[in-house]
């Protein structure tokens, strides 16, 4: 029971890294998704296309290959650009091109979510929006966002746990800097010292789960005030539709 | 320029790279495998869910969110683990001498006999398991929701007409389900597909392995071409590759999905 | 009421209702129901939304477990056991029986997605009743064809219009045979021409003399067809009687209210 | 005949890489191979990760470790080693040339080492205060990082790096002193295996003393040796 | 046709149609429709389901863009480019400002469901017309009490029944002060009492002269509320008149037997 103890502050500091990877990456993507659902839905057939097809490419390959091939595509523009512009140092840092694939990849997926509540919501109440005169961008701040942000926050908030899992990757593929160690590289030094994966693993896993409560219940909180006007709000449900 | 052509068609065929291509076959393996495994834990999972009697659904429930609060690299690399230690400390209750325990000086396994051989060939079995496991959680959620989805009217028609809860069951609830379930069924599936790139992990030599160490920067002519760091490029081709395959897939899942979806589709939207 | 039945005490009872109570949460929806079809009768219920209607028709081939009260069919009490709120089936090889004698029709016609109508209607007799396939088949074809749909039926219910998947969905329901029919509001939200085709089926089927429950809003429907109305008001029955003394003869002031909307203006 | 199987990490040329038909290959391969002659033994090599290849050997997934992996006492608290099979060799440090880059006083610079090694061990102690210790998981990866620009220095085995510098063509260059780190490379057991070191042992001394291993170094190791002929 | 605008000649036309094409695909849905509604006048709409009443009044505020003609709303053209299929709206400050002078209520009422019920109608005055919130408060609140929901103003859409919501979406459309009000089907689905309430609401707007043009399934309302009524089938104008002209001295053998049906029994 002590060694757990120990083992738990042990990953404290590790731990923070995790959520430095995630808060770093969430606002980004968030933003980002914003544009690129509504490049999907786009009339304009370039824009549509490019948003899809980044959408496309990035929600069909794994995390763990496009860490890989992002670094050494950043690290091969080193010489060429970032030394000479004196940013080598910061472009190549886990601590930076870790977010930098994150959003990459988080704004991919929520851009998928957003554009699925996109087309959900109500049809009628656009048009009744657009039979009372509101001009393109009025229709979308008045009626069509808070639908929207409604409709996907549940699977948002699963994008967002799911991106905190994503991180657990993170220094399996970038090289780990002095003593910056996340939960699961901490985790597997420790097995591979006594080799008991029972504690190690298990400490992590239980700093993982706690974390995603977290997140479920911020998010849940949110979503009980933007559902204020339901007369019995829905569960959140854990669903699985659009996860990594 | 055929020099070049020629030169290129060579390296790119050299053993090296054969091999490569070869440890195509583990990754297809272990998502078809561990896809396969998957269907089964999630119709188990859901039936859990399901059951009316509730030690059976908290085994369910606890199941399929404790399995998914967890990042899938953590339970893919516990899992073979863990799943070896507990055959060689079962092993050890059954062969070791308490001598040979007291001899034992390294952590583990308790006894020198008790030690279980892992090759490429277990690992990948235990990988799939794991697969199997981790995205059976997710399944169990997409079944259980999709036997939710089926609308309520036409389980109360089937009662209504005298159907037994069996009945009702299979001639209209797990029909109509394959429907719902279809769509969330394929996002599983490519989760999984997206997971195999993990395989490397486990010490299988799988087409991430190999594509680190064909890009690797190499100096020394006895190894053989030397070139600068390529390995993006290979990354390139891995990533090509697994959107071919997310695409295929698709593609799949929308016939499948147009068949299921005879009469209910229309609906369903 | 006593004498309702009384004028027709040469026919059996074939549904009889005894003090249904029934509450959702803390809403009571159904405050003590009595009533009675008798063999061949025609009842309809009428009575504004939200009054009860539905959850009544469902009590009686007990989608909806009452939470006091009996319902017999054909002289059969329904069993039932515990009390409110654990009440439940007490028999299901009773239940499975009762209820395929009781042919429903739902308001939303429920039609099994996945099956073809023919499919859709061939299925209670085969799978409930083990009927052989060729005769069923031959009968559901001969019912799709009276209620005017047998060029349909190879076709899937979400491709047919409103109206006809109405019909499909009476057609199923007379396809068991059913010593009772029971019917939702068979006529809502049709357009008036799809109306008329399903309520001329109806009045086959009442000429035919089989014992029909029916909720509708359709006044002048409910007058022509009915052997006895049954005004529902807030889960309890406000008024009852014979077409001709509910419409013309009408007691209550409630009943009177509600028709003179029904006739607005 | 008894199977033994060797892990290595293949990505440590010399010492051990794949070749161009995908088998490992290397000094460690060609002297596993004729140990294992020697002993009469049958032997395979596996490729496993240098990071996790500690861990593996004690679970039990090969028996011997080859890959170049230096004899230290925090090694010794968990595996055993064979006698080595290298001599106690010099760790250097390359730079990109003309980087100017002075190892011996190091401060604010980018070093890299491959993860769980000796060198990184040592960086961290000695350099980590002062200067940013960059770990990868293979010596090629850190190559490639300083290749890139985005390392001022790599501390790794001299017998590693003398071969890249030479055919570099002058883009890397040895700085500064050398560093005497462990006590030359030999390969690890587990602890258990009384047995199988001591075949390995006696197949070393063998071979030693018939100048083969001192062969295969020369062979691998352009101009080093002969370290063990008497 | 001619002539039923000159017998109103002396006031103007508030909306005009001219040979207005629609199709959906290969369905051609409108099939050249032209019509007027002049000042102060109520038009109706009838016809089967599928007809082409939903789409013509869609067409009016261009939720639909027409295939080809043209509309007109107080003698100004609405402007269109390009030629069908890639026909659009060539003014989107032309079309906004005309849009806001026509008050649509859809069938199913499309209350935006993230605001309260004064919000829903305080939010086209305040963000389309940027009238002061003061002002258009105290509007909105009588406008509420007009259609006898003033206790409901700070309910959300879904803690309303049907009948309730459809008069919060009059509630709404009136308040941009329109000159012409759509209607789509407004007592549809609604049970008779409710429909009553809806229908003296419209009646009273219809006595206060505003302009309306409505769609409905009600022979008895429409011929109690409009001036003119006009009966669609298969996509044209059939037959147009009077109220008394069209439903005691009908001409058309079509809209005979559409009468008929409505009438069943
Ligand atoms: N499953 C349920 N849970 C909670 N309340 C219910 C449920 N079903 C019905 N109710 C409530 O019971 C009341 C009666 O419903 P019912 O469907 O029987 O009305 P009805 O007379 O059929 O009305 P309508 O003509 O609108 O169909 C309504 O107030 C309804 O909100
Ligand atoms: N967006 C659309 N795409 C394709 N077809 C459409 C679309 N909207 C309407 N239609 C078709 O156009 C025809 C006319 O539709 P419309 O809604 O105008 O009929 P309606 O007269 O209003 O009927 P109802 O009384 O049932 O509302 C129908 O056959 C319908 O299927
Ligand atoms: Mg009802
Ligand atoms: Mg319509």
């Amino acid at each position: 029971m002590e060694r757990f103890l120990q083992e738990i502050v042990l990953f404290a500091p590790a731990v923070v890294f995790n959520i430095y990877f995630a808060v770093a990456s969430i606002p980004l993507g968030f933003v980002m998704a914003i544009f690129l659902a509504l490049g999907k839905a786009s009339d304009n057939p370039l824009i549509s296309r490019l948003s899809r097809g980044y959408i496309y490419a990035f929600r069909g390959s794994p995390l763990f290959i496009q860490f890989f091939m992002i670094y050494s595509l950043t690290l091969s523009f080193n010489l060429a650009v970032w030394k000479p512009l004196g940013v080598s140092w910061f472009v190549l840092h886990p601590l930076f091109i870790g977010p930098l694939v994150l959003v990459l990849n988080t704004s991919a997926y929520t851009a998928e979510i957003f554009y699925g509540a996109l087309r959900a919501v109500p049809r009628g109440e656009v048009e009744a929006a657009c039979a009372y005169g509101m001009s393109r961008r009025q229709q979308f701040r008045q009626v069509v966002w808070p639908n929207l942000i409604r409709l996907a926050w549940p699977a948002y908030t699963n994008e967002v746990v799911f991106l905190f899992h994503a991180t657990a990757i993170v220094y399996f593929a970038l090289p780990v800097i002095g003593m910056q160690k996340d939960v699961m590289i901490t985790a597997k030094e420790l097995f591979e010292r006594d080799y008991n994966a029972f504690l190690h693993f298990s400490v992590a896993a239980l700093y993982f789960l706690v974390v995603s409560l977290v997140i479920f219940f911020l998010f849940g909180l949110i979503y009980k005030r933007l559902m204020r006007h339901m007369p019995a709000a829905p569960g959140m449900r854990f669903a699985p539709k659009w996860m990594r | 320029m055929s020099d070049d052509i020629a030169f290129w068609l060579d390296y790119l065929t050299n053993g090296k790279h054969l091999t490569w291509y070869a440890s195509f076959q583990f990754t297809i393996f272990a998502a078809l495998f561990g896809g396969t495994l998957a269907v089964v834990f999630g119709l188990i999972g859901a039936t859990l869910k399901n059951s009316r009697f509730w030690p059976l659904r908290l085994i369910g429930s606890t199941y399929s969110s404790i399995v998914r609060g967890v990042p899938d690299v953590l339970f893919f690399l516990f899992f073979p683990l863990a799943f070896e230690q507990a055959v060689e400390w079962f092993l050890a209750t059954q062969v070791c001498s308490p001598e040979a325990i007291a001899l034992q000086s390294a952590a583990w396994p308790p006894c020198k006999e008790a030690n279980w051989f892992l090759g490429t060939p277990e690992y990948l079995i235990l990988a799939s398991v794991s697969l199997g496991i981790v995205y059976g959680a997710f399944a169990t959620n997409v079944i259980h929701g999709a036997m939710r989805a089926v609308p309520k009217g036409q389980l109360e028609a089937a009662r209504a007409y005298g159907m037994s809860l069996a009945q009702v069951m299979w001639r209209v609830h797990i029909r109509q389900m394959w429907v719902y379930a279809l769509p969330g069924l394929s996002n599983v599936w490519m989760l999984i597909v997206k997971a195999t790139s993990l395989l490397s992990l486990l010490q299988i030599a799988d087409i991430v392995l190999w594509a680190d160490r064909l890009g690797a920067p190499n100096f020394l002519p006895t190894v053989g071409l030397v070139h600068e760091d390529w390995r993006w490029r290979y990354y390139l081709v891995l990533f090509v590759f697994y959107i071919l395959v997310t695409l295929v897939s698709e593609k799949a899942f929308g016939a499948l999905m147009n068949r299921a979806g005879r009469g209910i589709l229309n609906e369903a939207r | 009421m006593a004498q309702a039945t009384a004028v027709v005490a040469d026919k059996l009872p074939v549904v009889a209702i005894r003090d249904l109570h029934k509450s959702f949460g803390t809403l009571e929806v159904l405050k003590g129901i009595s009533f009675t079809a008798n063999e061949g009768e025609v009842v309809s219920l009428i009575g504004s939304s939200g009054s009860g209607k539905s959850t009544l028709l469902r009590c009686i081939n007990m989608l909806e477990i009452p939470d006091s009260g009996v319902v017999s069919i054909d002289g059969e009490e329904i069993k039932l056991r515990g009390t409110h709120p654990h009440r439940q089936i007490a028999d299901e090889q009773q239940i499975r029986r009762i209820r395929s004698e009781l042919g429903m029709v739902f308001q939303s016609f429920n039609l099994w997605a996945h099956l073809t109508i023919l499919e859709n209607v061939m299925e209670a007799p085969l799978i409930v009743q083990k009927r052989a396939r060729d005769e069923v088949e031959t009968e559901a074809r001969a019912m799709l064809d009276k209620v005017g749909i047998g060029a349909k039926a190879d076709a899937y219910p979400a491709q047919l219009s409103g109206g006809q998947q109405q019909r499909a969905a009476i057609a199923r329901a007379l396809c068991i045979n059913p010593r009772v029919m029971l019917f939702d509001e068979p006529t809502s939200a049709l357009d008036p021409e799809l109306e008329v085709e399903v309520l001329r089926v109806i009045k086959v089927l009442a000429d035919e003399g089989r014992t029909m429950v029916l909720v509708t809003h359709d006044m002048e429907f409910a007058r022509s067809v009915s052997d006895r109305v049954i005004f529902l008001h807030k889960g309890a029955i406000e008024e009852q009687g014979t077409p001709d003394e509910v419409f013309s003869a009408t007691k209550s002031a409630r009943l009177k209210q509600f028709l003179n909307a029904a006739n607005h203006d | 005949q008894e199977t033994v199987r060797i892990a290595t990490e293949g990505a440590y040329a010399p010492w051990n890489f794949l070749d161009d038909s995908g088998a490992p290959a290397g000094f460690e391969i060609d002297l596993g191979n004729a140990i294992c002659e020697q002993a009469e033994l049958s032997c395979e090599f596996i490729i496993n990760d240098w990071d996790s290849i500690i861990p593996n050997l004690l679970a039990g997934n090969y028996d011997v470790i080859m890959a170049g992996m230096s004899i230290t006492e925090e090694r010794l608290e968990t595996i055993d080693f064979t006698q080595n099979y290298f001599p106690p060799d010099p760790s250097l440090y390359i730079a990109a040339a003309g980087a100017g880059i002075d190892p011996s006083a190091l401060e604010g610079k980018r070093v890299g080492v491959q993860g769980g090694t000796i060198q990184a061990a040592y960086a961290e102690e000695n350099l980590g205060a002062n200067n940013t210790i960059v770990s990868f998981g293979t010596a090629d990866q850190a190559m490639a990082d300083l290749g890139a620009g985005n390392l001022d220095t790599i501390l790794a085995d001299g017998a590693y790096l003398e071969p890249v510098v030479a055919a570099s063509g002058g883009a890397f260059e040895f700085v500064g002193e050398d560093v005497m780190i462990g006590s030359g490379v030999g390969g690890g057991i587990r602890k258990d295996e009384a047995d199988l070191k001591g075949k390995f042992d006696d197949a070393l001394t063998a071979l030693k003393k018939d100048g083969t291993v001192d062969e295969l170094i020369a062979k691998w190791f352009e101009g080093r040796g002969p370290y063990f002929a008497d």
